[in-house]
Protein backbone atom coordinates (compact mmCIF):
# COMPACT_ATOMS: atom_id res chain seq x y z
CA UNK A 1 0.00 0.00 0.00
CA UNK A 2 1.32 3.39 -0.86
CA UNK A 3 0.15 6.66 0.45
CA UNK A 4 1.23 10.17 -0.97
CA UNK A 5 2.06 12.87 1.56
CA UNK A 6 1.92 16.56 0.51
CA UNK A 7 4.40 18.78 2.77
CA UNK A 8 3.17 22.09 3.00
CA UNK A 9 5.14 25.33 4.05
CA UNK A 10 7.69 25.58 7.37
CA UNK A 11 7.35 21.73 7.14
CA UNK A 12 9.07 21.73 3.88
CA UNK A 13 11.80 23.42 5.78
CA UNK A 14 12.48 20.47 7.85
CA UNK A 15 11.57 17.58 5.29
CA UNK A 16 13.33 19.33 2.62
CA UNK A 17 10.81 17.62 0.31
CA UNK A 18 7.00 19.03 -0.84
CA UNK A 19 5.88 15.27 -1.74
CA UNK A 20 6.93 11.87 -0.56
CA UNK A 21 5.62 8.36 -0.84
CA UNK A 22 4.96 6.26 2.54
CA UNK A 23 4.33 2.53 2.13
CA UNK A 24 3.05 0.36 4.86
CA UNK A 25 0.90 3.05 6.85
CA UNK A 26 -2.10 2.00 7.84
CA UNK A 27 -3.58 4.32 9.53
CA UNK A 28 -2.95 8.16 10.87
CA UNK A 29 -0.84 7.52 14.38
CA UNK A 30 1.34 4.86 11.77
CA UNK A 31 1.66 7.38 9.38
CA UNK A 32 2.93 10.06 11.76
CA UNK A 33 5.19 7.64 13.93
CA UNK A 34 6.34 6.57 9.99
CA UNK A 35 7.18 10.64 9.17
CA UNK A 36 8.99 11.57 13.11
CA UNK A 37 11.18 8.74 12.82
CA UNK A 38 12.11 10.08 9.35
CA UNK A 39 12.10 13.59 9.98
CA UNK A 40 12.40 14.35 14.01
CA UNK A 41 11.64 17.47 13.69
CA UNK A 42 8.29 17.14 12.27
CA UNK A 43 7.72 15.80 16.14
CA UNK A 44 7.90 19.25 17.36
CA UNK A 45 5.78 21.27 14.74
CA UNK A 46 2.34 22.27 14.76
CA UNK A 47 -0.07 20.88 11.93
CA UNK A 48 -3.23 19.66 10.83
CA UNK A 49 -3.57 16.32 8.88
CA UNK A 50 -5.79 16.08 5.52
CA UNK A 51 -6.66 13.23 4.11
CA UNK A 52 -8.11 13.46 1.04
CA UNK A 53 -8.47 17.15 1.24
CA UNK A 54 -10.56 16.52 4.25
CA UNK A 55 -9.27 17.75 7.42
CA UNK A 56 -9.25 14.92 10.31
CA UNK A 57 -8.91 15.14 13.91
CA UNK A 58 -8.80 11.75 15.13
CA UNK A 59 -7.20 8.57 13.99
CA UNK A 60 -8.51 7.21 10.51
CA UNK A 61 -6.98 4.36 8.33
CA UNK A 62 -6.07 5.00 5.07
CA UNK A 63 -6.27 3.21 1.99
CA UNK A 64 -4.14 3.00 -0.96
CA UNK A 65 -3.44 6.04 -2.44
CA UNK A 66 -4.67 7.83 -0.23
CA UNK A 67 -3.46 11.93 -0.21
CA UNK A 68 -2.13 13.11 3.08
CA UNK A 69 -1.41 16.50 3.26
CA UNK A 70 0.42 18.11 6.31
CA UNK A 71 -0.37 21.59 6.85
CA UNK A 72 1.06 23.88 9.34
CA UNK A 73 -0.53 27.18 10.64
CA UNK A 74 -1.90 29.28 7.40
CA UNK A 75 -0.29 32.73 6.80
CA UNK A 76 -2.45 33.85 3.62
CA UNK A 77 -3.55 37.22 2.92
CA UNK B 1 -25.22 24.83 -2.32
CA UNK B 2 -25.42 26.86 -5.05
CA UNK B 3 -24.57 26.46 -8.77
CA UNK B 4 -21.48 28.30 -8.14
CA UNK B 5 -18.66 26.63 -9.28
CA UNK B 6 -15.57 26.73 -7.16
CA UNK B 7 -13.41 29.39 -8.87
CA UNK B 8 -9.65 29.61 -9.02
CA UNK B 9 -9.00 32.73 -6.95
CA UNK B 10 -4.83 32.04 -7.52
CA UNK B 11 -2.60 34.79 -9.70
CA UNK B 12 1.29 33.93 -10.41
CA UNK B 13 3.03 36.76 -9.36
CA UNK B 14 1.65 40.43 -7.99
CA UNK B 15 -1.82 41.66 -8.68
CA UNK B 16 -1.44 44.50 -10.91
CA UNK B 17 -3.20 47.85 -10.69
CA UNK B 18 -4.30 47.52 -14.25
CA UNK B 19 -6.05 44.57 -13.28
CA UNK B 20 -7.63 45.92 -10.57
CA UNK B 21 -9.30 48.41 -12.82
CA UNK B 22 -10.47 46.12 -15.35
CA UNK B 23 -12.42 44.30 -12.65
CA UNK B 24 -14.24 47.34 -11.14
CA UNK B 25 -14.65 48.55 -15.05
CA UNK B 26 -16.81 45.09 -15.83
CA UNK B 27 -19.41 46.36 -12.99
CA UNK B 28 -20.33 49.41 -14.55
CA UNK B 29 -22.62 47.42 -16.70
CA UNK B 30 -24.30 46.02 -13.62
CA UNK B 31 -26.81 48.73 -12.60
CA UNK B 32 -28.38 47.60 -9.31
CA UNK B 33 -24.86 48.29 -7.71
CA UNK B 34 -24.73 50.79 -5.26
CA UNK B 35 -21.40 49.99 -3.45
CA UNK B 36 -18.05 48.01 -3.66
CA UNK B 37 -15.93 47.36 -1.07
CA UNK B 38 -12.05 46.58 -2.23
CA UNK B 39 -9.50 45.30 0.17
CA UNK B 40 -6.08 44.88 -1.02
CA UNK B 41 -3.03 43.18 0.91
CA UNK B 42 0.35 44.41 0.52
CA UNK B 43 3.70 43.04 1.24
CA UNK B 44 5.46 44.91 3.84
CA UNK B 45 9.12 45.81 4.44
CA UNK B 46 8.99 44.41 7.70
CA UNK B 47 11.95 44.83 9.58
CA UNK B 48 12.63 41.04 11.62
CA UNK B 49 15.71 40.13 13.66
CA UNK B 50 17.10 38.85 10.55
CA UNK B 51 16.89 42.01 8.73
CA UNK B 52 14.20 43.36 6.27
CA UNK B 53 11.70 41.50 4.28
CA UNK B 54 12.19 42.09 0.30
CA UNK B 55 9.23 39.71 -0.54
CA UNK B 56 6.90 36.95 0.49
CA UNK B 57 7.13 33.90 -1.51
CA UNK B 58 3.88 32.25 -1.57
CA UNK B 59 2.61 28.48 -1.61
CA UNK B 60 -0.93 27.06 -1.32
CA UNK B 61 -2.43 23.55 -1.27
CA UNK B 62 -4.31 25.24 -4.11
CA UNK B 63 -7.78 22.41 -4.69
CA UNK B 64 -7.90 22.71 -1.03
CA UNK B 65 -7.72 26.18 -0.70
CA UNK B 66 -10.37 26.46 -3.75
CA UNK B 67 -12.55 24.43 -2.11
CA UNK B 68 -12.37 26.00 0.91
CA UNK B 69 -13.06 29.37 -0.76
CA UNK B 70 -15.93 28.18 -2.16
CA UNK B 71 -17.53 27.73 0.97
CA UNK B 72 -16.98 30.87 2.42
CA UNK B 73 -18.48 32.24 -1.05
CA UNK B 74 -21.35 30.10 -0.45
CA UNK B 75 -21.29 31.33 2.90
CA UNK B 76 -20.89 35.06 2.62
CA UNK B 77 -23.73 34.97 -0.45
CA UNK B 78 -26.45 33.43 2.02
CA UNK B 79 -25.44 36.10 4.83
CA UNK B 80 -25.06 39.57 2.65
CA UNK B 81 -27.38 40.31 -0.46
CA UNK B 82 -24.43 40.64 -2.87
CA UNK B 83 -24.43 41.27 -6.54
CA UNK B 84 -20.66 39.78 -6.84
CA UNK B 85 -17.69 38.90 -5.26
CA UNK B 86 -14.15 38.39 -6.48
CA UNK B 87 -11.04 36.83 -4.45
CA UNK B 88 -7.83 36.97 -6.09
CA UNK B 89 -4.47 35.90 -4.49
CA UNK B 90 -0.89 35.61 -5.35
CA UNK B 91 1.78 32.35 -5.17
CA UNK B 92 5.11 32.76 -6.10
CA UNK B 93 7.80 36.13 -4.73
CA UNK B 94 5.61 39.31 -4.06
CA UNK B 95 7.89 42.25 -3.52
CA UNK B 96 7.36 44.64 -0.82
CA UNK B 97 4.94 47.17 -2.39
CA UNK B 98 3.18 45.02 -4.37
CA UNK B 99 -0.02 43.75 -3.98
CA UNK B 100 -1.19 40.19 -3.20
CA UNK B 101 -4.58 39.80 -1.82
CA UNK B 102 -7.36 41.13 -3.70
CA UNK B 103 -11.10 40.47 -2.40
CA UNK B 104 -14.10 42.91 -4.29
CA UNK B 105 -17.52 42.83 -2.94
CA UNK B 106 -20.35 44.11 -4.28
CA UNK B 107 -24.17 45.27 -3.32
CA UNK B 108 -27.10 47.33 -4.11
CA UNK B 109 -26.33 49.10 -0.47
CA UNK B 110 -23.01 50.30 0.66
CA UNK B 111 -23.34 48.40 4.42
CA UNK B 112 -23.74 44.43 2.86
CA UNK B 113 -20.50 45.28 0.65
CA UNK B 114 -18.47 46.49 3.44
CA UNK B 115 -19.18 43.85 5.58
CA UNK B 116 -19.06 40.97 3.55
CA UNK B 117 -15.83 42.40 2.45
CA UNK B 118 -14.44 42.12 5.80
CA UNK B 119 -15.92 39.15 6.94
CA UNK B 120 -14.41 37.60 3.58
CA UNK B 121 -10.73 38.50 4.42
CA UNK B 122 -11.23 37.66 7.92
CA UNK B 123 -12.16 33.95 6.70
CA UNK B 124 -9.71 33.72 4.06
CA UNK B 125 -6.91 34.16 6.11
CA UNK B 126 -7.94 32.05 9.05
CA UNK B 127 -8.87 29.27 6.40
CA UNK B 128 -7.28 29.42 3.17
CA UNK B 129 -4.09 26.55 2.68
CA UNK B 130 -1.39 29.11 2.09
CA UNK B 131 1.83 30.06 3.28
CA UNK B 132 3.60 33.07 3.42
CA UNK B 133 7.96 32.65 3.63
CA UNK B 134 8.69 36.28 4.13
CA UNK B 135 12.20 36.51 2.21
CA UNK B 136 15.03 38.52 4.17
CA UNK B 137 17.48 40.70 2.53
CA UNK B 138 20.96 39.05 2.48
CA UNK B 139 19.24 35.21 1.30
CA UNK B 140 17.88 34.19 4.87
CA UNK B 141 13.74 33.74 5.41
CA UNK B 142 11.39 33.10 7.89
CA UNK B 143 7.58 32.07 7.72
CA UNK B 144 5.15 34.75 8.12
CA UNK B 145 2.51 34.05 10.99
CA UNK B 146 -1.15 35.22 10.31
CA UNK B 147 -2.37 37.14 13.35
CA UNK C 1 -4.65 69.94 14.32
CA UNK C 2 -2.46 69.06 12.30
CA UNK C 3 -0.64 70.60 9.09
CA UNK C 4 -2.74 68.72 6.85
CA UNK C 5 -4.38 71.48 4.23
CA UNK C 6 -8.26 70.81 3.20
CA UNK C 7 -7.61 68.97 -0.28
CA UNK C 8 -10.32 69.36 -3.07
CA UNK C 9 -12.08 66.01 -2.61
CA UNK C 10 -13.93 66.79 -6.14
CA UNK C 11 -14.07 65.82 -9.34
CA UNK C 12 -15.95 66.33 -12.23
CA UNK C 13 -17.35 63.69 -13.68
CA UNK C 14 -17.11 59.94 -12.83
CA UNK C 15 -13.91 58.60 -11.46
CA UNK C 16 -12.85 56.52 -14.26
CA UNK C 17 -11.16 52.78 -12.70
CA UNK C 18 -7.57 54.00 -14.41
CA UNK C 19 -7.77 56.74 -11.70
CA UNK C 20 -8.35 54.35 -9.09
CA UNK C 21 -5.14 52.18 -10.64
CA UNK C 22 -3.14 54.98 -10.79
CA UNK C 23 -4.00 55.81 -7.13
CA UNK C 24 -3.25 52.14 -5.95
CA UNK C 25 -0.10 52.42 -8.05
CA UNK C 26 1.34 54.75 -6.01
CA UNK C 27 1.33 53.10 -2.72
CA UNK C 28 4.01 50.73 -4.27
CA UNK C 29 6.69 52.76 -2.52
CA UNK C 30 4.74 52.83 0.81
CA UNK C 31 6.08 49.58 2.43
CA UNK C 32 5.07 49.68 5.90
CA UNK C 33 1.22 48.95 3.96
CA UNK C 34 -0.34 46.11 4.84
CA UNK C 35 -3.58 46.62 3.52
CA UNK C 36 -6.16 48.86 1.30
CA UNK C 37 -9.36 48.95 1.86
CA UNK C 38 -11.36 50.84 -0.79
CA UNK C 39 -15.35 51.64 -1.04
CA UNK C 40 -16.62 52.57 -4.51
CA UNK C 41 -20.10 54.58 -5.18
CA UNK C 42 -21.59 53.50 -8.03
CA UNK C 43 -24.63 55.16 -9.15
CA UNK C 44 -27.76 52.67 -9.40
CA UNK C 45 -30.56 52.61 -12.03
CA UNK C 46 -33.00 52.74 -9.76
CA UNK C 47 -36.42 52.09 -10.28
CA UNK C 48 -38.95 55.47 -8.94
CA UNK C 49 -42.35 55.95 -9.10
CA UNK C 50 -41.15 58.30 -12.13
CA UNK C 51 -39.24 56.43 -14.01
CA UNK C 52 -35.82 54.68 -13.90
CA UNK C 53 -32.49 56.77 -12.77
CA UNK C 54 -30.42 57.20 -15.80
CA UNK C 55 -27.84 59.20 -13.60
CA UNK C 56 -27.12 61.22 -10.51
CA UNK C 57 -25.94 65.17 -11.02
CA UNK C 58 -24.16 65.42 -8.07
CA UNK C 59 -23.51 69.53 -6.91
CA UNK C 60 -21.98 70.78 -3.80
CA UNK C 61 -21.47 73.61 -1.34
CA UNK C 62 -17.62 73.02 -2.34
CA UNK C 63 -16.02 75.49 0.03
CA UNK C 64 -17.37 73.77 3.20
CA UNK C 65 -16.82 70.60 1.93
CA UNK C 66 -13.68 70.37 1.86
CA UNK C 67 -13.56 72.04 5.73
CA UNK C 68 -16.10 69.80 6.64
CA UNK C 69 -14.02 66.69 5.10
CA UNK C 70 -10.63 68.34 6.54
CA UNK C 71 -12.66 67.66 10.04
CA UNK C 72 -13.37 64.14 9.20
CA UNK C 73 -9.81 63.58 7.90
CA UNK C 74 -8.15 64.85 11.18
CA UNK C 75 -10.66 63.01 13.23
CA UNK C 76 -9.84 59.71 11.65
CA UNK C 77 -6.33 60.01 11.82
CA UNK C 78 -6.20 60.69 15.27
CA UNK C 79 -8.26 57.45 15.49
CA UNK C 80 -6.76 55.42 13.67
CA UNK C 81 -3.10 54.20 12.52
CA UNK C 82 -3.56 55.34 9.02
CA UNK C 83 -0.83 55.48 6.33
CA UNK C 84 -2.87 57.70 4.28
CA UNK C 85 -5.90 58.50 3.18
CA UNK C 86 -7.52 59.50 -0.16
CA UNK C 87 -11.03 61.17 -0.85
CA UNK C 88 -12.41 61.97 -4.20
CA UNK C 89 -16.31 62.53 -4.70
CA UNK C 90 -17.77 63.48 -8.20
CA UNK C 91 -19.67 66.36 -9.71
CA UNK C 92 -21.85 66.99 -12.25
CA UNK C 93 -23.76 64.19 -13.98
CA UNK C 94 -22.28 60.86 -13.48
CA UNK C 95 -24.28 57.85 -15.73
CA UNK C 96 -25.77 55.14 -14.25
CA UNK C 97 -22.92 52.29 -13.01
CA UNK C 98 -20.20 54.76 -13.22
CA UNK C 99 -18.62 55.59 -9.97
CA UNK C 100 -18.78 58.62 -8.04
CA UNK C 101 -17.07 58.11 -5.06
CA UNK C 102 -13.65 56.99 -3.76
CA UNK C 103 -12.74 56.52 -0.74
CA UNK C 104 -9.05 55.06 0.36
CA UNK C 105 -7.34 54.27 3.28
CA UNK C 106 -4.10 52.35 4.09
CA UNK C 107 -2.35 51.02 7.40
CA UNK C 108 0.12 48.84 8.18
CA UNK C 109 -2.40 46.25 9.31
CA UNK C 110 -5.93 45.40 7.71
CA UNK C 111 -8.61 46.29 10.85
CA UNK C 112 -7.71 49.91 11.01
CA UNK C 113 -7.57 50.20 7.09
CA UNK C 114 -11.07 48.71 6.88
CA UNK C 115 -12.62 50.69 10.25
CA UNK C 116 -11.68 53.74 8.78
CA UNK C 117 -12.78 53.93 5.73
CA UNK C 118 -15.98 52.61 6.84
CA UNK C 119 -16.46 55.28 9.18
CA UNK C 120 -14.96 57.99 6.37
CA UNK C 121 -17.54 56.82 4.19
CA UNK C 122 -20.54 56.98 7.24
CA UNK C 123 -19.49 60.58 8.26
CA UNK C 124 -18.86 61.80 4.61
CA UNK C 125 -22.57 60.85 3.68
CA UNK C 126 -24.03 62.35 6.44
CA UNK C 127 -21.55 65.81 7.28
CA UNK C 128 -20.55 67.03 3.32
CA UNK C 129 -23.03 69.71 2.18
CA UNK C 130 -23.53 67.47 -1.72
CA UNK C 131 -26.38 66.91 -3.24
CA UNK C 132 -27.10 64.38 -5.39
CA UNK C 133 -30.38 65.02 -8.20
CA UNK C 134 -31.85 61.91 -9.58
CA UNK C 135 -32.38 62.47 -13.24
CA UNK C 136 -34.90 59.67 -14.57
CA UNK C 137 -35.36 58.78 -18.17
CA UNK C 138 -37.71 61.08 -19.79
CA UNK C 139 -36.51 64.46 -18.77
CA UNK C 140 -38.30 64.50 -15.17
CA UNK C 141 -35.96 64.48 -11.84
CA UNK C 142 -36.01 64.11 -7.90
CA UNK C 143 -33.39 64.18 -5.42
CA UNK C 144 -31.38 61.66 -3.93
CA UNK C 145 -32.28 60.78 0.11
CA UNK C 146 -29.33 59.74 2.14
CA UNK C 147 -30.10 56.71 4.87
CA UNK D 1 -26.74 96.17 3.86
CA UNK D 2 -26.26 93.38 1.38
CA UNK D 3 -26.61 90.15 2.49
CA UNK D 4 -25.89 86.97 -0.14
CA UNK D 5 -27.89 83.66 -0.16
CA UNK D 6 -26.68 80.82 -1.49
CA UNK D 7 -29.36 78.02 -2.51
CA UNK D 8 -28.76 74.23 -2.37
CA UNK D 9 -29.82 70.84 -3.76
CA UNK D 10 -33.88 70.41 -4.15
CA UNK D 11 -34.59 74.64 -2.60
CA UNK D 12 -33.36 75.51 -6.32
CA UNK D 13 -35.87 73.40 -7.45
CA UNK D 14 -38.23 76.04 -5.51
CA UNK D 15 -35.78 79.51 -6.07
CA UNK D 16 -35.29 78.88 -9.59
CA UNK D 17 -31.66 80.43 -8.41
CA UNK D 18 -28.84 79.08 -6.70
CA UNK D 19 -27.72 82.41 -5.46
CA UNK D 20 -29.33 85.88 -4.67
CA UNK D 21 -28.85 89.00 -2.63
CA UNK D 22 -31.10 90.08 -0.01
CA UNK D 23 -31.43 94.07 1.25
CA UNK D 24 -31.72 94.90 4.62
CA UNK D 25 -32.36 91.67 6.83
CA UNK D 26 -30.35 92.58 10.15
CA UNK D 27 -30.49 89.09 11.50
CA UNK D 28 -31.72 85.45 10.51
CA UNK D 29 -34.99 85.46 11.42
CA UNK D 30 -35.58 88.31 9.15
CA UNK D 31 -33.31 86.71 6.51
CA UNK D 32 -36.43 83.63 6.72
CA UNK D 33 -39.07 85.61 6.97
CA UNK D 34 -37.91 87.62 3.70
CA UNK D 35 -36.96 84.17 2.03
CA UNK D 36 -40.26 82.91 3.11
CA UNK D 37 -42.50 86.42 1.73
CA UNK D 38 -40.13 86.03 -1.85
CA UNK D 39 -40.36 82.32 -2.03
CA UNK D 40 -43.37 80.25 -0.07
CA UNK D 41 -42.29 76.94 -0.78
CA UNK D 42 -39.31 77.53 0.97
CA UNK D 43 -41.21 77.70 4.42
CA UNK D 44 -42.25 74.22 3.96
CA UNK D 45 -38.82 72.96 3.17
CA UNK D 46 -36.41 71.18 5.64
CA UNK D 47 -32.89 72.98 5.44
CA UNK D 48 -29.78 73.89 7.82
CA UNK D 49 -28.78 77.42 7.65
CA UNK D 50 -24.66 78.46 7.11
CA UNK D 51 -23.52 81.93 7.69
CA UNK D 52 -20.41 82.13 6.51
CA UNK D 53 -19.59 78.39 6.89
CA UNK D 54 -20.86 78.13 9.99
CA UNK D 55 -23.80 76.55 10.68
CA UNK D 56 -26.04 78.22 13.20
CA UNK D 57 -28.70 76.94 15.21
CA UNK D 58 -30.27 80.22 16.57
CA UNK D 59 -31.15 83.72 15.66
CA UNK D 60 -27.76 85.35 14.71
CA UNK D 61 -26.64 89.18 13.31
CA UNK D 62 -25.99 89.22 10.12
CA UNK D 63 -23.49 92.09 8.38
CA UNK D 64 -22.90 93.72 5.64
CA UNK D 65 -21.47 90.89 2.68
CA UNK D 66 -22.55 88.06 5.09
CA UNK D 67 -22.95 84.90 3.29
CA UNK D 68 -25.36 82.73 4.05
CA UNK D 69 -26.02 79.23 2.10
CA UNK D 70 -29.47 77.30 2.94
CA UNK D 71 -28.42 73.33 2.99
CA UNK D 72 -31.16 70.97 2.80
CA UNK D 73 -30.38 67.52 4.18
CA UNK D 74 -27.17 66.42 2.24
CA UNK D 75 -27.33 63.26 -0.26
CA UNK D 76 -23.49 63.08 -1.38
CA UNK D 77 -21.72 59.50 -1.53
Amino acid sequence: MQVKVLIFGQLTDITGVSELQLNDVSDRDELITALNRQYPGLADSKYAIAVNKQVINENIGLTDNSTVALLPPFSGG
Amino acid sequence: MSDRKPKNIFITGPISPSFIAESIQKHSTQKAIGGHSIFLGQVRADETEGGVVSAIEYTAFEELAMDNMHVIREDIFAKYPLTCMHVYHSLGSIAAGEICLFVFTSSAHRKAAMDACEETVERLKAELPVWGKEIIAGATHQWKVNK
